[in-house]
């Protein structure tokens, strides 16, 4: 049995077993969910460490296991890693111990909370450790659903209701049409296997006319790029995170929302060549509305939450441009700012919504010199926010470093080659270091520095050991990426060549019209 | 003859229909309930010069006997005055006109254009031995089926009027 | 002209016409009632036309349970009026809309 | 002991020690303090043996000792994490080392008291690890790390007093400015990257030796570039607005930051990789209009313009700190200029000469500011000389230095900036102005801030500082005298591979030494003897005669307000600011607000309510409303498939 | 004569009059026992159907061929038994409230199925006519069972009148088809189809029983009645009429698009999505502002309608398979929601959200029942409904390469979908996140019932996470259809 199997399966179980524990013996609740997410958080270390010398299963992933399911529909329950996901599962897996461990502040209705937490926490590990395309899109619906009535139950604020609404619509919006065009994948790959091994070899060899792939990569990726809060569909972001509770808000931006990106990297790129080299200029152009405008918009924001979500909506489009760039490097470099990204926002919500408690408020004009009053937070969050800004050290830097070499070596058309990729860089490298910079620390001048806020007098740093863990095991998880950048980046690159080189290889196939009885759609 | 007679037959039961649902006179569901008699006797009349006389006198017998005496005892019992509303909404009369316009318009142009009856003659004579024999013999199941539907619909008439309420 | 097949139809079409017209502007329920029987004698007689037609007794025989149900249903519905009438005093589908948007 | 292991020991004892600190120590501050000056101190030590081990500063040119793990690897970007030992950065380690550990001592006593005292020292740590990291980086990714991390613990060391509100603003300021120019420089790694394939020096250096035209068009482009992230270290025009401000950390701060390390990491990374400048110019086709301009013109004129604007402002400072402030900005100014005019070795001697005066003077003001209590206006003080007679001639030794007043180290440094700008005349003529001018600024401080009599209550109960203040000023008042003389200009010149790096080395003794300058550039030596004469005699004239209230105003008229104002850097930048980032942010911002989320987002979802709201109005409950769609529905459908 | 083969509509009509005749001797509290035992033989048919019938390798006939047991007849049946089980213990549970006799309710429920079998099995216009009608006079009765209420009674007025306008319709086109082909069994069509579909007055005949089968499967443009006849029912009625009559209307769809007219099925897909996408949309809109949970059920009874027809639209073997596991998965989705409503409103009073506040404390089983039944409405997995909607859009797809409306409509139905997780979760929105009433007395919930509910959400789970069997036995069942 993989262990994966065992890392997605267990939340799942002990959501299953929170049902029976009653409901009044909150204690237990918390220990079981703390230590099952502890569990898996070090198997899946485990899994990292122990994936060099892994045996290679079918397709060059490792740790593979497969168990038919609806064989008629070419669906089985595949699991396995490869360079892509290792990283994502053990980013995953963390924060998702992190998340457990914040849950202290969680008081009313605590089981069904719990019970919410590992199947969100399930789900997402099981949709990144997937290998079949229908199981990805299940295990991400399946994380999604605990989202929107943890935000709807335990959120904050007055308009949490609106925002789980806005946001459940919206995300469902762009799960369906990547849905559909999944489904169009599936079906146009002539395999009828859902098996994403079978799909790239068959692919690989057979690839589908150019004309039918123009058509299915706009649909995922306009469907993946809703998830992923792509410019312009961004708006749930900021609005959902602002009224999620603190664990939804770190699973949800820290992990689940890769799981666009992922799918765009792992599935719809590789196996759309033709699609990817004719769509990714428009993304190339969208990404920088991630990057500058909500940027931008990040500098406007006068709310703690409003800002962290602004800045997370922005560096994801660092990811899209490295996808974009379709080099080694920036792929690479994608990932890495995918993994980096997932602890980053899972600290800074974290933070934020330890800051939240203290006095219901995450105004920032209301705050002031907080890094005398809660020394451990106020430090931790200003190095949160350096990170933000690109600081080397951070795993975040060596991501988007990545990113901005590998963009300016890209060959990437846009406007059929009038504007040369490297404006993009240049301004991506803009956004990352001047107003990335701008907006974090004008947020920490107002909020840690300057004269103490009158409203925080009275606030106090999280006591105790396990209090303070969550936030120590994220920031020492970006750090150990941003210090040693090859534990992930070795097992990344092969990974991303194979992608990189697929789409180079790629020759449109004959065009449609040599296949009769299939009009182009 | 035959062709006289289903032109009066025709035409009256048509007069009579009309005069069931849009009496000009009067709204009064008595005279739309009697107008509907007769417009199932005209009925019964096409019927016998399609040479299905058993179906013409079940016509005659369920229908214009036992369904409008049915109808007629409900309406003394209810004691229905006529329709008091006049004020009709014109938009509604107007639409309603229309569809049924369209319906008319839609079934007449497939008929005949369709030249159903074309090359087909009048050859069937519907024997009540006839009918009998395929009512109990290939229309076995439906039949019994409506044995199974007249138990609902005693059921349901016995439930619905039962005085007291368990 | 000799009156074929068409004309039967033609008057069939002509009476399911007015039945569906009684439907839509009666607000009787009985009266509506009155135009659903008009429509079902409609179908009654292009069966009975097509069966003597085309030489095929099925059609008579569908009147035949066309009849027969029609009866049991027009038993259940005025017994469904009566009641709905001891309890609201109208007949009158205006009168019906509780159930609504 | 291996000299890479002594490397790596450099590198990592500060880290040591602001991470010990931070982790452990924080609530010990004697501790804390004591953790850090030793380790600064050991680095000092193992940078000395390091040197004495290892073929001290002589190494020959193209030769260099690298110790180096690998720390990204990825599809052609391999970026080692490596330690490159030469000349050059030996004489940075040293100077690095030495004068941080002086300021480390000094900050013992001069930050006594302070509730943060251990994360001051973290700080500092902090800070000297990221230093040490550029000194010893042998590529230009990793350069680009450290680079990074000097510029947030300079961020952390500005802002050190966080509740008031100028600090914090101050070190804003300073990231946000230095973040302007790593971007440009993060670009030219790129662009290196992308033609080369590698981000080493060594690698690079000889890859363009080979083939000057490798880098085709980007030649200049990735030059500037690359060059702009010295722009905003070490601070020169147009980036320049943030060191000023950044005086509102404390004083050893500004002497260990301000002065002596980070300001100079610019120059050093522009000597570093001076192989990238030397280039002919070539530009891409979009900014052909510059062709003909090389890297090199680009750098010599933002130096030239930097220091006399830079010496400019300082003449009508009254802010001690802030007259040192713009002191080194001009001094950077002049350095860079020299890098410009192709030789970076001067720029480099005048960079490690100045670090010790530089220092030294920060310092003594920081002596100065804590015997009256926190006093920086210089009109406040005066008569100074007799209360506190180490800090006033120490502080003379670096004026006298700084002036280039022989046989202080200042001589001799300035004079090879001198002698480099030579060629250019216009800068020559410029490089005098500044030289003048810095002699005139810098004896208006001595002579109101320290002579003549007090202006004010504090002045005249000064105290002389604690003795762990005076000794390091005493230990930099010797390097200042006697820097010149230390062999400093031969090492850099064979670590830069200059010609005639052999020629000098043998000289005949002492004397010889000293009278050097005049021998081989009499020129620059002379008019840069009679520029510091003139801007003496002027500032005797004004100020020999102790005024309370500064003349110069009422004699140079508004040109005076414009100097005394910066020349309105700041609110020039504010405004461009206002234009620009914050005007596209309120755009941005309600676009969102009102475009995005509003109109589309809540729109659609507002519309599709409204439609079902409407459409349920449908179900009138009138059963004859039904029975009427029902058949329309019906006959509409039969008239598609009919017709 | 394959007598055996109408076995569960024999014993079904057997069941009924030896429970009318029961009735004089149990005494009157007794009699909800006569339900629990209905609803046991119900079950065990309904093994026989599942057992019994599955793997048939030739369809068989019966009464010349009027009568046909094919896959796709099997499959309705166990459907329309496993229905018919929930719908007994839901009446028996509310037999107090239902008025006017507990005993009659089962007969009549019992009777209905009986149609419903007939109508799986039909071959013929006559038997499909009356099998259907059977249905229908059976559900005036049901629906306007509770002779106190008054909405129940305008409901049954309602589902008379335009029921009976329906069938009009119907029986009109099935005149108007028996004079095109000049047949009435369904084979003899199919063998003519191809020159029928060309026959306009044939086209105009089979448009208006469709128009008649749209009643039952409540879609554009026979949808109206849903709402308020879902609204005045009796619980068990609407449970009844949502899953039962509804899939009664779709098997015909099924048996008559997919193996008696496959060429003007082909014709007319376009119609097909026409409607599709106006029941979708049209329950999906409108349901948005409900506050009534039986009300909210009838809107998305039309769209769930809609998701049906949208699965024939594809007029492949994928997409009646689809529909056919869709409706598996309705099945037990909404029954579970239903026993929900029905003691909702037998315990509370009222379907109004406002009722539901607070419902996860009063009963946590019914919350979390009525939760997972509206998800699995709005699809997600691993419940049932997710894999339902997923076989259908699959189904869209794969047609979407023949013709790119499909594409259109299945954005419609995206959109469909979207506005649906907008009134399912509003639901759980009033169960989960508003605060409650002060009353927090626990809800009782009879043993029968809460086994009933955890069999429903069994049902939705099981389905949701192994979907391999029933979709393998849907796609057997449709194997003999024409496309």
């Amino acid at each position: 049995m993989s262990p994966l199997t065992w890392i997605l399966g267990l939340p799942l179980l002990a959501a299953a077993g929170l049902c029976l524990v009653p409901r009044t013996s909150k204690g237990v609740l918390r220990t079981v969910a703390v230590a099952v997410t502890a569990v898996v958080a070090w198997m899946a270390i485990d899994l990292l460490l122990g994936f060099a010398t892994a045996p290679v299963g079918r397709g060059g992933y490792r740790f593979v296991q497969q168990i038919p399911w609806v064989e008629s529909l070419g669906i089985s329950f595949f699991v396995g890693v490869d360079g892509i996901n290792l990283g994502l599962i053990v980013m995953g897996a963390i924060v998702a111990f992190a998340a457990a461990c914040v849950s202290w502040e969680i008081e009313d209705r605590t089981k069904e909370y719990y019970v919410l937490l590992m199947l969100m926490t399930g789900g997402i590990l099981g949709a990144f450790a997937s290998l079949d395309v229908f199981f990805l899109y299940f295990f991400h619906e399946l994380a999604l659903v605990p989202t929107f009535i943890m935000i709807g139950v335990w959120g904050r604020g007055e308009r949490r209701q609106s925002a789980a609404f806005q946001i459940t619509l919206y995300l469902t919006l762009g799960a369906l049409v990547a849905l559909i065009g999944l489904i169009a994948l599936y079906l146009q790959s002539g395999v009828r296997t859902f098996d994403l091994v079978t799909l790239t070899d068959t692919l690989a060899a057979n690839p589908m006319p150019a004309a039918r792939q123009y058509f299915i990569f706009p649909w995922l990726m306009f469907g993946l790029g809703i998830l992923v809060s792509l410019w312009p569909f961004h708006t749930w972001a900021p609005l959902g995170y602002g009224a999620a509770p603190t664990a939804t808000a770190m699973l949800h931006a820290g992990v689940l929302k890769k799981f666009g990106l992922y799918v765009l990297l792992k599935v719809a790129v590789p196996l759309l060549p033709e699609g990817a080299k004719e769509w990714l200029p428009l993304l190339a152009w969208m990404c920088l509305g991630n990057i500058l405008y909500c940027g931008w918009v990040a500098m406007r924001q006068r709310d703690l939450n409003q800002l962290i979500g602004n800045s997370s909506v922005a560096h994801v489009g660092f990811v899209f441009l490295g996808v974009a760039s379709l080099t080694t490097v920036g792929v690479t470099g994608a990932v890495m700012v995918m993994v980096a990204h997932g602890f980053l926002a899972a600290l800074s919500f974290a933070l934020s919504g330890f800051l939240y408690r203290q006095t219901g408020s995450l105004d920032m004009g209301r705050m002031g010199g907080l890094l005398k009053q809660l020394p451990f937070t106020g430090t931790v969050m200003v190095m949160a926010m350096m990170a933000g800004c690109g600081l080397p050290g951070f795993g975040n830097f060596v991501g988007e470093m990545l990113v901005l070499f590998g963009g300016w070596k890209s060959d990437l058309l846009i406007c059929g080659g009038w504007i040369s990729f490297r404006w993009f860089v240049a301004a991506a490298a803009w956004g990352a270091l001047i107003v990335a910079a701008v907006y974090m620390l004008r947020a920490v001048r107002e909020m840690f520095h300057g004269p103490i806020g009158e409203t925080w007098r009275k606030s106090n740093d999280p006591t105790g050991a396990w209090r303070r863990l969550p936030y120590v095991v994220l920031l020492v998880s970006l750090l150990a990426l941003g210090v040693a950048p090859r534990l992930l980046t070795d097992h990344i690159e092969p990974s991303a060549k194979l992608i990189v080189d697929a789409v180079e290889r790629s020759r449109p196939a004959p065009h449609l019209a040599t296949a009769p009885g299939h009009p182009i759609p | 003859m035959t062709d006289v007679l289903f032109y009066v037959f025709g035409g009256l039961a048509l007069a009579c229909a009309f005069m069931t649902v849009a009496n000009p006179f009067s709204r009064s569901p008595v005279a739309s309930a009697l107008f509907l008699v007769l417009t199932m006797v005209w009925l019964a009349g096409l019927f016998v010069l399609l040479h299905a006389f058993f179906i013409a006198a079940v016509q005659i017998l369920v229908y214009a006997g036992a369904v409008m005496v049915l109808f007629l005892f409900v309406i003394m019992l209810l004691d229905l005055k006529e329709e008091e509303r006049r004020h009709w909404n014109r938009f509604g009369v107007g639409a309603g006109f229309i569809t049924v316009g369209g319906l008319l318009a839609v079934l007449a142009t497939t008929i005949v254009r369709s030249h159903a009856g074309a090359g087909l003659t009048p050859e069937l004579e519907g024997t009540t031995h006839a009918l009998g024999l395929a009512l109990f013999q290939r229309y076995l199941l439906p039949f019994e089926a409506v044995s199974v539907l007249l138990l609902v619909g005693m059921l349901g008439v016995i439930l619905l009027s039962r005085r007291d309420l368990k | 002209m000799k009156v074929g097949l068409e004309h039967y139809l033609l008057i069939s079409a002509g009476l399911f016409s007015l039945g569906l017209l009684g439907v839509i502007l009666r607000r009787n329920l009985l009266v509506m009632y009155m135009g659903l029987e008009l429509m079902l004698n409609a179908a009654n007689l292009a069966l009975v036309a097509f069966s003597r037609y085309n030489k095929n007794l099925d059609g008579q025989l569908m009147v035949f349970f066309i009849i027969t149900v029609a009866a049991a249903e027009v038993s259940v519905g005025l017994a469904l009026i009566v009641a709905l009438y001891r309890r609201r005093q109208s007949a009158h589908v205006e009168d019906l809309t509780s159930l609504k948007f | 002991m291996q000299p890479e292991t002594l490397a790596w020991i450099i590198l990592a004892l500060p880290l040591l020690s602001a991470a010990g600190i931070t982790l452990f120590t924080r609530r010990n501050a004697g501790l804390s303090a004591a953790v850090s000056v030793t380790a600064v101190a050991a680095a000092f030590v193992a940078s000395v043996l390091l040197v004495l081990s290892y073929r001290g500063l002589h190494i020959p040119a193209g030769e260099c000792l690298i110790a180096s793990v690998n720390w990204l690897n990825v599809g052609g970007l391999s970026v080692e994490l490596g330690l490159r030992l030469d000349s050059l950065s030996n004489v940075m380690l040293l100077g690095v080392t030495g004068v941080g550990l002086m300021i480390h001592i000094y900050s013992c006593g001069y930050m006594a008291g302070d509730p943060s005292y251990a994360r001051f020292f973290a700080s500092l740590s902090l800070f000297m690890f990221s230093m040490l990291g550029i000194v010893l980086a042998s590529n230009f990714v990793m350069m680009f790390v450290f680079w990074e991390l000097v510029g947030v613990s300079s961020y952390l060391l500005i802002g050190f007093w966080f509740e008031r509100p100028a600090a914090a603003d101050a070190a804003k300021k300073a990231f946000l400015t230095n973040r302007i120019g790593d971007f440009g420089f993060l670009l030219g790694i790129i662009a290196v990257w992308a033609s080369l394939g590698t981000v080493d020096f060594l690698d690079l250096q000889r890859a363009l030796a080979a083939d000057p035209q490798a880098l085709g068009a980007f030649a200049s482009l990735a030059g500037v570039l690359v060059f702009m992230g010295a722009m905003g270290k070490s601070a020169q025009f147009p980036l320049h607005v943030w060191l000023p401000d950044a005086m509102e950390g404390p004083t050893p701060v500004s002497a260990l930051i301000h002065a002596a390390t980070m300001v100079a990491a610019g120059v050093y990374m522009l000597a570093r990789s001076f192989f990238l400048f030397e280039l002919a110019p070539a530009w891409p086709e979009s900014l052909g209009f510059l062709s003909g301009i090389s890297a090199l013109d680009v750098i010599a004129w933002t130096g030239g313009i930097t220091s006399l604007m830079a010496a400019l402002m300082a003449v009508q400072q009254s802010d001690i700190k802030r007259i040192l402030a713009y002191s080194t900005l001009s001094q950077l100014g002049y350095m860079v200029m020299a890098v410009g005019c192709a030789r970076p070795e001067a720029g480099m001697y005048h960079l490690v000469t100045h670090a010790f005066f530089k220092a030294l003077l920060f310092l003594g003001a920081g002596s100065v500011i804590h015997a009256l209590h926190h006093e920086q206006d210089i009109w406040k003080m005066g008569g100074l000389r007799s209360r506190l007679p180490v800090t006033y001639w120490t502080f003379l030794v670096g004026t006298l230095a700084l002036c280039g007043v022989p046989p202080f180290s200042g001589f001799y440094s300035k004079d090879g900036i001198l002698a480099a700008a030579e060629t250019r005349p216009v800068l020559f003529g410029l490089a005098l102005v500044v030289a003048a001018l810095t002699t005139f600024y810098m004896f208006r401080l001595v002579l109101v801030a320290l002579r003549g009599e007090p202006r004010d209550a504090a002045a005249s109960h000064a105290h002389e500082s604690p003795s762990v203040m005076l000794w390091p000023l005493r230990f930099l008042a010797i390097a200042s005298v006697f820097a010149g003389f230390w062999g400093i200009d031969t090492a850099l010149k064979r670590g830069l591979g200059m010609a005639g790096a052999s020629g000098h080395e043998d000289h005949g003794g002492f004397l010889a030494g000293v009278f050097e300058p005049f021998g081989h550039a009499p020129l620059a030596a002379f008019l840069g003897l009679f520029a510091t004469g003139i801007g003496f005699a002027v500032a005797w004239t004004l100020y020999g005669s102790h005024p309370v209230r500064d003349p110069l105003p009422e004699r140079l008229g508004p040109l005076a307000r414009w100097m005394r104002d910066k020349f309105y850097f700041d609110e020039a930048y504010a405004w461009l600011i206002r234009c620009t980032h914050d005007a596209l942010a309120a755009v941005a911002d309600w676009v969102d607000r009102w475009i995005v989320a509003g109109m589309f987002v809540r729109g659609l979802a507002g519309a599709t309510d409204v439609a079902g709201r409407a459409l349920r109005l449908v179900l009138t409950g009138n059963l004859q409303t039904y029975a009427f769609l029902a058949a329309a529905g019906m006959v509409v459908a039969l008239w598609i498939v009919v017709l | 004569m394959n007598l055996w083969l109408l076995g569960p509509e024999v014993v079904l009509v057997l069941l009924g009059l030896s429970l009318l005749m029961m009735d004089g001797v149990v005494p009157t509290a007794r009699r909800r026992l006569l339900g629990h035992a209905s609803a046991a033989v119900v079950a065990v048919l309904c093994l026989y159907a599942l057992s019994g019938h599955a793997g048939l390798p030739e369809p068989g006939y019966a009464f010349g061929r009027m009568f046909v047991l094919d896959g796709l007849a099997v499959f309705f049946k166990a459907l329309f038994l496993c229905a018919g089980v929930f719908v007994l213990l839901l009446a028996a549970d509310m037999g107090d409230r239902l008025g006017s006799g507990v005993t009659e309710y089962f007969v009549l429920t019992l009777f209905a199925l009986a149609g419903m079998l007939l109508a799986a099995s039909a071959n013929n216009f006559a038997v499909m006519y009356v099998a259907l009608e059977l249905i229908t006079v059976a559900f005036y009765v049901l629906t306007s069972y509770q002779r106190s209420r008054v909405a129940s009674l305008e409901a049954g007025v309602k589902y008379l009148i335009l029921g009976a306008l329906s069938s009009a319709f119907m029986v009109y086109g099935i005149a108007l088809c028996f004079g095109a082909s000049g047949t009435m069994q369904f084979d003899e069509l199919a063998a003519k189809s191809a020159e029928l579909a060309e026959n306009r007055l044939f086209q105009v005949g089979m448009l208006l029983v469709l128009g008649g089968l749209a009643f039952k499967v409540a879609v554009f443009p026979f949808q109206i009645w849903a709402p308020d006849v879902y609204e005045g029912s009796p619980a068990p009625t609407t449970a009844f009429l949502a899953i039962g009559s509804k899939a009664a209307g779709v098997v015909l769809l099924v048996r008559l698009l997919g193996g008696v007219i496959p060429e003007l099925g082909l014709k007319w897909e376009m119609l097909l999505m026409v409607v599709a996408a106006v029941s979708i949309l049209f329950g999906s809109l409108s349901a948005i502002p409900q506050r009534s949970l039986k009300r909210l059920m009838g809107y998305s009874s039309i769209a769930n309608g809609g998701f049906v027809v949208l699965g024939l639209a594809a007029m492949s073997k994928a997409g009646s398979a689809a529909v056919l596991f869709y409706l598996a998965g309705y099945l037990f989705t909404v029954l579970t929601a239903f026993l929900v409503v029905a003691v909702v409103v037998e315990r509370l009073g009222t379907d109004d959200f406002s009722a539901l506040a607070g419902l996860h404390q009063r009963s946590p089983l019914l919350a979390g029942a009525l939760a997972i039944s509206m998800v699995s409405l709005a699809g997600v997995p691993p419940l049932v409904g997710f894999f339902g909607k997923f076989l259908v859009l699959k189904a869209l797809v794969e047609q979407g390469t023949a013709l790119p409306s499909y594409f259109v409509l299945g954005g419609i139905a995206i959109i469909g979908v979207v506005i649906s997780f907008w009134y399912y979760f509003g639901v759980v929105r009033a169960i989960y996140w508003n605060q409650g009433p002060e009353e927090t007395s626990p809800v009782v919930v009879p043993p029968v019932i809460r086994m009933a509910l955890v069999g429903g959400v069994l049902g939705i789970l099981f389905l949701g996470l192994f979907p391999g069997s029933v979709w393998d036995a849907a796609v057997a069942a449709v194997a003999l259809l024409k496309f």
